[in-house]
């Protein structure tokens, strides 16, 4: 028995050589093709090809949606147009259902026919494949808005992060006479790196203004603000910045006005969706503002108009600030092309290096965005904007594109 | 004074829906010796077929179709499945339930899409009364009145009523039971059914504004596992102690968020349930059972 | 655990010569195949087989506390987390101002992540102990929850949750797992090894570590003594087996286990970081529902069927997503049958179905296609 | 410790006394066992006997330290065993079979005989999934025992078989090889001739004096078939509601009023004899099973409360 | 009339609980069911009831007869529905419910207008159930348990009363009320299966007795002629071999044992 088991191991491991001796995995490196621009992987004479990782199944398939519909709103134009560098756009789509262990693999599959990610959703899922996006030098455009994650060049960062926006936000409600110098703030934040990045913003902001920020740590899937607003509520703040989700904001409106707490709310963008406007929540937010570096979908502004109309021609899914989001990126991304095209590089590295001198007009969309800065957000600059129900879209604005002097002169976590 | 009070209201109305989607899993467990992983799909069910009605047929017969949904699909779970699942164990019928949740929870999220989460409280949601200082959630106090009643109801039915000999003979002796001429299967459907409307009835004041803040998600299943600690502390074979229960997890996290840790809410709700179980291995009430040589 | 005599696993050795000639045979066409793979399969597949190994390793560890020993646990997810951050403490770098980091080799690190998991299931012992079936069960979710909130309460030990911190790649005398394919010196046949290749076979041996470990211990002196606590108690006292040592030590064993998957996880998904939610996530409840489903799908306390059971419950998620994505496809909808829709369909509906006909799981399964093999001599 | 210990040495057998004194054990209120003292003599088979209900179980677990006493003595020689802890008394040298099979009926016969080995054998985790090779010789050693073991018992041609699918009798053999795999110098039998009829019996009692003379143990064993006790035990103990109320030869005790009335209890002359009997005299008794030899006596002959002459034993 | 037609029983897929067992329970009379322990007779009366399936048990062949009809097909309730109505073994009362509880527990399927007369019934034959109406189940002896439990099962009006051991664990005296009581029961007119390894008290009741082994019928006649035959006096009366030539075919059963050597370590 002891013998025979010894033999037939041999027999195996020989059988393995022999067998691995017809492997199909051995390497042939592919050469870049004749045209020339230089190019290694995603791009052929005819495409280039973008990732897209989304979720389009888990907790955040609504902006998930949003965002890759309006890459595909974006695709399509630059298609019609005829495409940048001679070559059509195709995007490969994944949905991992906001799942990193989904995530990983999908990644792998795609990341050998890919030029870069056209989107890249999901915190734990940036968080899980930051290393592998570096060293595989893929650009790379997160739904995200962390400055946390402005340690790689191979992060395209579209618009103003959290902790600028909440810079912003707060200097937008002193110049309104809501808060003044040595007050108590309350800040509600999901603890991700999400909600941190704005909780920084806050504690920039009161660090330099001596305001009190009393933090309220949450979960992703909390949905219910009740205990958060009471606490907050009995240690007598005169705001509450919110850093959360747009169901834990309406949480946390509709207790704070039951419970008959008077005070105005400032949120970061992905605080709201329209969507809460035809719930109950609807008639709580009259004390609250948003700040944004990315305009809502429903703006009264003509480069919002014409995407929503685009949009509404072609999708069914009811719409969000991820559409605007998703078209915007893709024109930074037409904007990299175009330079890595005048630069005959379309190679990864030749992306990498086109990133480095973009600086693109987003219109209305996202203002001007600048990239040229390595560990800094490509924009400082927020709107104002006021949830209201009774106006068309849902959406005023009170202030528009500014860069607060707080934010200007903040330093995010990687400036050099 | 003010703050601690409100706290306590905060606590006894979450506690009132806890209760009730214990007493569902505990009347479920008594029933059959199942561990319901479902139950959370049961509720999300439910309360589609409410938000799916709604506009259709108002709100209080959509909430009426929705509390038999969630009933029948409890009913068709057992019929259909566990029912047939005859020589498997305990523990392999709770994990059958595992699987059920995930489909059910799979369809009715995809159902959902991506439109705003549909609200179920309209009668009573986002309309504060105000007592004093204090606010309350009406959800809360119709959440409350509504398990009180409930439960009183139950238990009347659990002690007085021929169903309720049946439901005590048969978990306390299957066999027994079986030889007084007491159907099992009707027995345990009949469980099954009761679970099922008590969690469905539980959604109508999960999926409000004031409650959970949320609308019909799959955040709303998540929010039902609560039942699972409210059940445990008060003991899985005990209806009474599944009540107690839910206000203890309701409390404790109300109390929790409030005096200690916001954050801390969710674990100190699981740490008095380590607790209790140190203490009383079964649980407060639950029946401590003995083995023999 | 009411029902656990029941409980398959049990090893019946065979008395068929054939049987035992097959045996060694099957055995040994696995290893090639296994060993042969990476030389053939793309990356991601690798990446697949590697992820339901972690699950592999994670449920021998349950499937011994559980259908061995008959305690219910819904602690795995914790036990992960405790192997995988102490991995990350122990083999960080020292020095570094964000993390702590004790910068000792990987080896090291991952044994003693192994062993402070271990003792983690130890000091466990005393609550364990003293509860039985489902209590036990939903006891062991409260260690869950705490592990969530502790992770997230020590940004400097876990990792934080805005981006969490980096694992130490696994490397020994010099030889790293953490190599692109295209840098690798290392090949075989013209495949060169990279990241994906060296981590399966690093995977592979863990994996077959913890198999043959379990094994001798299964069919040996712990074994017994794990299957008479979970039968009967008192006979098990009477007949000299300290039940309190025993189930101790067999929490502490399935704690170990599952800190070695947690080591893994932390390796396969890249980053060493909290979960956002309790439910969701690498160390929640969610998986610790899954190493629940792995075993009793697999039969419990089968160490085969906690092995196909994982590759089940583990694998089925992450490759049906990529055999159905097309690389043209639209995401389409919200409302789609998207193919995570799908495969969550596909899932559930495999636990239900397998519980319905085949309650002992896949070992039944195995021993009722093979039953009639074994009796032949 | 090592003072036990040395009992388990090989080649020496120190079959020691065990002396229960003056015990008592309460469960909450109740007394179980109440001041019952008596002594197994090294060597010898000794009976415990009383209706249902008197206290023999309790005994039984109380030697085998499954329940605490609340009062009194027990010892193996000079060791205490209420205070050792109750995993450490198998070490000591004492098997026991048990009255309802606690075997793992999924387990082989052979895992479930060689538990009985577990104080006898070492080796954790890591020894046996290492595969250590002197655990892999001593395992191979204790197998041989148990084959032999269970070849002496009859059943060795189960060993591969799961226990639970064992017939009844042979389960309960089973039971007696596990507790023989201890390696005892004192065995303890509960109710081994439970459910067995006559011939199963009287192979029973063979067994029993075979184990005696063969291995020099004790025996403790509780029965109810007095057939059985009466045949093979050197010494009777006999209980009544934990109350100790006979301890002596067998054909001292068989005579003893207290035990005759504590057997019947007092009759209330309803009982109509339905059964023509045999003569014989003496104890009651009842053939096979763990009933009580509860039946429904008629006045004595000779006035006193005889026990029903049908179930006379030979 | 209750026959039992070659029935045979299987636990699992190994374990052979009953073969080919035959017999028949007329109306109105008392069968005792003799055996030891093991020897199947609780697998006959759950084959009887219906309620082997809880006990992973299957009737491999066979069938069960109560008034023409098969009763082996049905479920355990509708076959008490039919009247064939049985006290578990141990009697397995309702601890956690009182006394009348568990009366009403045993009446529900009886019609609601007979069961104040059929609980009248049960306290007249038990007047200390009457007396403890309202105490939980666990505070009564055991002989008031075994009288619960009869009386349970008297409560849904059986026309066949399967009793299961009634007289385990109970002293010699009570014993004899048991004994008496099924007695008047079966005075009613309920036919009665008896199973009792107390076979004294079993056959001084019954009409008719069979007696198991090994799960197989070995004798059956009245109660009177089982009493007589040798084979019940040896097996279940505790009668002994007596003769030399029994001993000696006793000794010839006992299997040649190897020696069991001293563990030498």
């Amino acid at each position: 028995m002891q013998t025979a088991q010894r033999a037939l191991l041999t027999a195996a491991v020989a059988a393995t050589l022999v067998l691995t001796g017809c492997s199909s995995k051995a390497v042939n490196n592919s050469s870049g093709g004749g045209s020339a621009v230089k190019t290694d992987v995603g791009v052929t004479d005819q495409t280039i090809t973008l990732g897209v990782l989304t979720d389009a199944s888990g907790v955040f398939k609504n902006l998930g949606l949003g965002i890759t519909h309006g890459n595909e709103i974006w695709a399509d134009e630059v298609n019609r147009a005829g495409g940048i560098c001679g070559r059509k756009i195709a995007l490969v789509q994944k949905d991992h259902g906001y799942a990193a262990d989904k995530a990983i693999p999908l990644y792998g599959q795609v990341k050998d026919n890919v030029l870069g990610l056209a989107q890249l959703l999901g915190s734990p899922i940036l968080a899980a494949l930051k290393k592998q996006i570096t060293d595989d030098k893929m650009v790379s455009v997160p739904a995200s808005w962390a400055s946390t994650n402005l340690d790689t060049p191979s992060v395209l960062m579209v618009g103003a992060t959290y902790d600028v926006e909440m810079l912003n936000g707060f200097s937008f409600m002193q110049e309104q006479g809501f808060v003044h110098d040595g007050d108590r703030v309350g800040h509600i934040y999901v603890d991700s790196e999400y909600g941190k990045n704005g909780l920084a913003g806050s504690k920039a902001y009161g660090a330099a203004h001596n305001l009190t920020v009393v933090e309220a740590k949450v979960t992703a899937t909390d949905t219910d603000m009740t205990a958060a607003i009471t606490s907050l509520k009995s240690q007598g703040v005169k705001a509450i910045a919110l850093t959360t989700t747009p169901k834990q904001t309406a949480s946390a409106l509709t207790q704070a006005k039951a419970q008959g707490i008077d005070v105005p709310f400032i949120g970061n963008n992905p605080t709201f969706d329209p969507v809460l406007l035809s719930t109950p929540a609807k008639d709580s937010f009259d004390k609250f503002y948003f700040v944004n570096g990315v305009v809502p979908f429903s703006a009264d502004l003509p480069a919002a108009k014409d995407l929503a109309a685009k949009y509404a021609a072609k999708y069914t899914d009811t719409p969000n600030v991820g559409v605007d989001f998703g078209y915007a990126s893709g024109l930074v991304w037409q904007s990299v092309l175009t330079t890595a095209c005048n630069d005959k590089d379309l190679t990864r590295q030749g992306v990498l290096n086109a990133v480095a001198k973009t600086k693109v007009d987003t219109k209305e969309l996202a203002g001007e965005l600048d990239f040229s800065k390595p560990g800094q957000p490509s924009s400082r600059k927020s709107y104002i904007a006021q949830a209201d129900a009774t106006v068309p879209g849902g959406m005023k604005y009170v202030k528009q594109l500014f860069e607060s002097p707080e934010a200007a002169s903040y330093r995010t976590p990687f400036q050099h | 004074m003010q703050t601690f009070l409100q706290v306590l209201i905060n606590g006894t109305g979450k506690g009132a829906i806890f209760a009730l989607l214990a007493l569902g899993f505990v009347i479920i467990f008594k029933a059959t010796e199942v561990v319901n992983f479902a139950h959370g799909s049961l509720a999300l069910a439910g309360g589609y077929v409410v938000a799916v009605l709604k506009p259709m047929v108002g709100w209080w017969s959509a909430a009426a179709a929705g509390i038999t949904a969630a009933a029948v699909l409890a009913l068709v779970i057992e019929r259909l499945l566990l029912a047939r699942a005859r020589n498997a164990s305990d523990t392999s019928l709770a994990i059958l339930t595992i699987g059920v949740d995930v489909l059910v929870l799979t369809e009715v999220v995809r159902r959902l899409g991506t439109e705003a989460s549909p609200f179920l409280g309209d009668p009573y949601d986002v309309k504060p009364l105000t007592l004093g200082d204090v606010t309350v959630g009406r959800s809360e106090v119709v959440a409350l009145a509504v398990s009180v009643v409930l439960i009183t109801a139950f238990f009347a039915a659990f002690r007085f009523s021929p169903w309720g000999v049946a439901m005590r003979a048969q978990s306390e002796n299957r066999e027994a039971a079986a030889l007084m001429g007491i159907r099992s299967s009707r027995v345990t459907a009949s469980a099954w059914a009761v679970g099922g409307a008590l969690a469905g009835i539980a959604v109508l004041f999960l999926a409000t504004q004031d409650f959970s803040g949320g609308g019909l998600s799959q955040a709303t299943h998540g929010v039902a596992l609560a039942a699972f600690p409210a059940a445990i502390i008060g003991g899985l074979t005990s209806p009474g102690g599944a009540v107690l229960g839910g206000f203890v997890v309701g409390l404790t996290e109300a109390m929790t968020a409030q005096y200690v840790d916001l954050d801390f809410a969710k674990v100190a709700v699981y740490l008095v349930m380590l607790l209790v179980l140190v203490v009383r291995p079964s649980g407060l009430f639950g029946r401590v059972v003995q083995a023999r040589v | 655990m009411s029902d656990s005599n029941r409980a398959a696993g049990d090893m019946v050795p065979g008395d068929g010569r054939w049987w035992r000639i097959g045996r060694v045979a099957g055995a040994a066409l696995l290893i090639v195949v296994l060993l042969a793979l990476p030389l053939y399969l793309p990356g991601e597949w690798l990446k697949v087989g590697t992820w339901m190994m972690t699950g592999a390793v994670g449920a021998l560890g349950l499937t011994l506390l559980t259908g061995q020993a008959g305690q219910l646990s819904l602690a795995h997810g914790f036990f992960l987390l405790v192997g995988a951050v102490s991995y990350a403490v122990l083999s960080g770098p020292a020095g570094d101002p964000t993390y702590i980091g004790f910068g000792l080799p990987p080896v090291v690190g991952l044994l003693g992540a192994v062993l402070i998991s271990g003792l983690a299931g130890a000091a466990f012992a005393p609550v364990s102990g003293r509860l039985r079936g489902i209590y036990l069960g939903v006891a062991s979710l409260a260690l869950v929850f705490l592990g969530f909130w502790l992770g997230r309460a020590l940004p400097a030990v876990a990792g934080s949750t805005s981006s969490g911190r980096l694992p130490q790649p696994f490397s020994i005398f010099g030889l790293s797992v953490d190599v692109s394919r295209q840098l690798s010196s290392l090949s075989v046949f013209g495949v060169p090894l990279g990241r994906d290749e060296r981590t399966w076979y690093l995977y592979l041996l863990l994996t077959a570590i913890a198999y043959l470990l379990a094994q001798g211990a299964v069919s040996g002196r712990p074994g017994r003594a794990w299957r008479a606590v979970r039968d009967n108690e008192t006979a098990a006292t009477v007949l000299g087996v300290s039940v309190v040592r025993v189930k101790a030590g067999v929490f502490a064993i399935s704690s170990a286990y599952a800190g070695l998957a947690g080591v893994m996880t932390a390796w396969w998904t890249g980053i060493m970081k909290p979960d956002e939610s309790e439910v969701a996530g690498s160390y929640g409840v969610t998986v610790s529902i899954a190493f629940l489903a792995m075993i009793v799908v697999g039969g419990l306390g089968s160490l085969p069927g906690a092995v196909l059971g994982a590759a089940l419950v583990f694998g089925l998620p992450v490759a049906l997503p990529l055999l159905t994505q097309s690389a043209s496809a639209d995401i389409g909808s919200g409302t789609a049958f998207s193919p995570i829709v799908i495969t969550n369909f596909a899932y559930g509906a495999l636990i239900v179905l397998i519980i319905l006909f085949e309650p002992s799981g896949m070992a039944g399964l195995g021993r009722r296609l093979l039953g009639p093999a074994r009796a032949r001599t | 410790m090592s003072g036990q210990t040395t009992g388990r040495t090989p080649g020496r057998r120190d079959v020691r006394p065990l002396r229960v004194s003056e015990v008592t054990v309460r469960f909450g209120g109740l007394v179980a066992v109440n001041r019952v003292s008596f002594t197994v003599e090294p060597g010898s088979i000794h009976a415990l006997i009383g209706p249902n209900g008197a206290g023999k179980s309790t005994c039984f677990n109380a030697i085998s330290g499954v329940c605490r006493i609340s009062s009194g003595r027990i010892t193996l020689g000079d060791v205490d065993l209420g205070r050792t802890p109750p995993h450490r008394i198998a070490a000591l040298g004492v098997g026991r079979a048990f009255q309802n099979l606690a075997l793992s009926p999924t387990s082989t016969v052979f895992d479930n005989v060689m538990l009985g080995r577990h104080a006898l054998t070492g080796g954790g985790f890591l020894g046996h999934g290492l595969r250590a090779p002197w655990l892999r010789r001593a395992a191979r050693r204790h197998a041989d025992r148990v084959a032999e073991i269970c070849d002496f018992l009859g059943v060795a041609r189960y060993l591969h078989t799961p226990a639970g699918v064992l017939p009844y009798g042979d389960q309960k053999r089973v039971d007696i090889a596990r507790a023989l795999a201890v390696e005892p110098t004192l065995l303890m039998l509960d109710e081994p001739a439970a459910g067995m009829n006559a011939s199963e019996t009287a192979e029973m009692a063979a067994l029993i004096q075979d184990v005696r003379d063969e291995l020099g143990v004790s025996v403790l064993f509780v029965e109810h078939d007095m057939g059985l006790v009466m045949g093979i035990a050197d010494r009777v103990t006999v209980l009544d509601f934990g109350r100790l109320i006979a301890d002596d030869v067998p054909s001292v005790v068989q005579r003893a009023p207290e035990v005759i009335a504590a057997y019947l209890g007092v009759d209330d002359g309803q009982g109509q004899p339905a059964v023509k009997t045999r003569a014989g005299g003496g104890f009651p008794g009842t053939g096979g099973g763990n009933g009580d030899p509860a039946t429904s006596p008629r006045p004595g002959r000779d006035g006193r409360a005889e026990p029903d002459s049908r179930e006379a034993m030979g | 009339m209750l026959s039992v037609r070659q029935v045979s029983v299987r636990y699992g897929r190994s374990v052979r609980a009953l073969q080919d067992v035959t017999f028949e329970v007329p109306d109105g009379q008392i069968v005792a069911v003799l055996g030891s322990n093991g020897a199947g007779k609780s697998t006959l009366l759950r084959a009887i009831s219906g309620t082997l399936r809880l006990h992973r048990g299957a009737l491999t062949g066979g069938q069960v007869v109560h008034d023409g009809t098969r009763i082996d097909r049905m479920d355990p309730a509708a076959i008490v529905r039919r009247g064939v109505v049985q006290v578990p073994e141990g009697r397995q009362i309702f601890t956690r419910m009182t006394v009348e509880e568990n009366l009403r527990a045993g009446g529900l399927v009886t019609p609601a207008k007979r069961r104040a007369a059929a609980r009248d019934r049960v306290f007249a034959l038990f007047p200390q159930l009457a007396e403890r109406a309202k105490q939980s189940g666990a505070v009564l002896s055991g002989g008031e348990q075994q009288m619960l439990a009869i009386g349970r099962a008297l409560m849904c009006e059986p026309r066949v009363l399967l009793l299961d051991e009634p007289s385990l664990g109970l002293a010699p005296q009570l014993v004899s009320r048991i004994a008496g009581i099924i007695t008047e029961i079966n005075d009613g007119g309920t036919a009665v299966v008896l199973v009792e390894q107390n076979a004294t008290m079993a056959l001084r009741v019954a009409h008719r007795a069979v007696a198991l082994e090994v799960g197989e019928l070995r004798l059956s006649g009245t109660a009177d002629e089982l009493a007589r035959s040798d084979d019940v006096q040896r097996l279940y009366l505790g009668g002994h071999a007596e003769s030399e030539a029994e001993a000696a075919a006793a000794a010839e059963h006992r299997p040649r044992r190897p020696r069991l050597r001293v563990w030498s370590g």
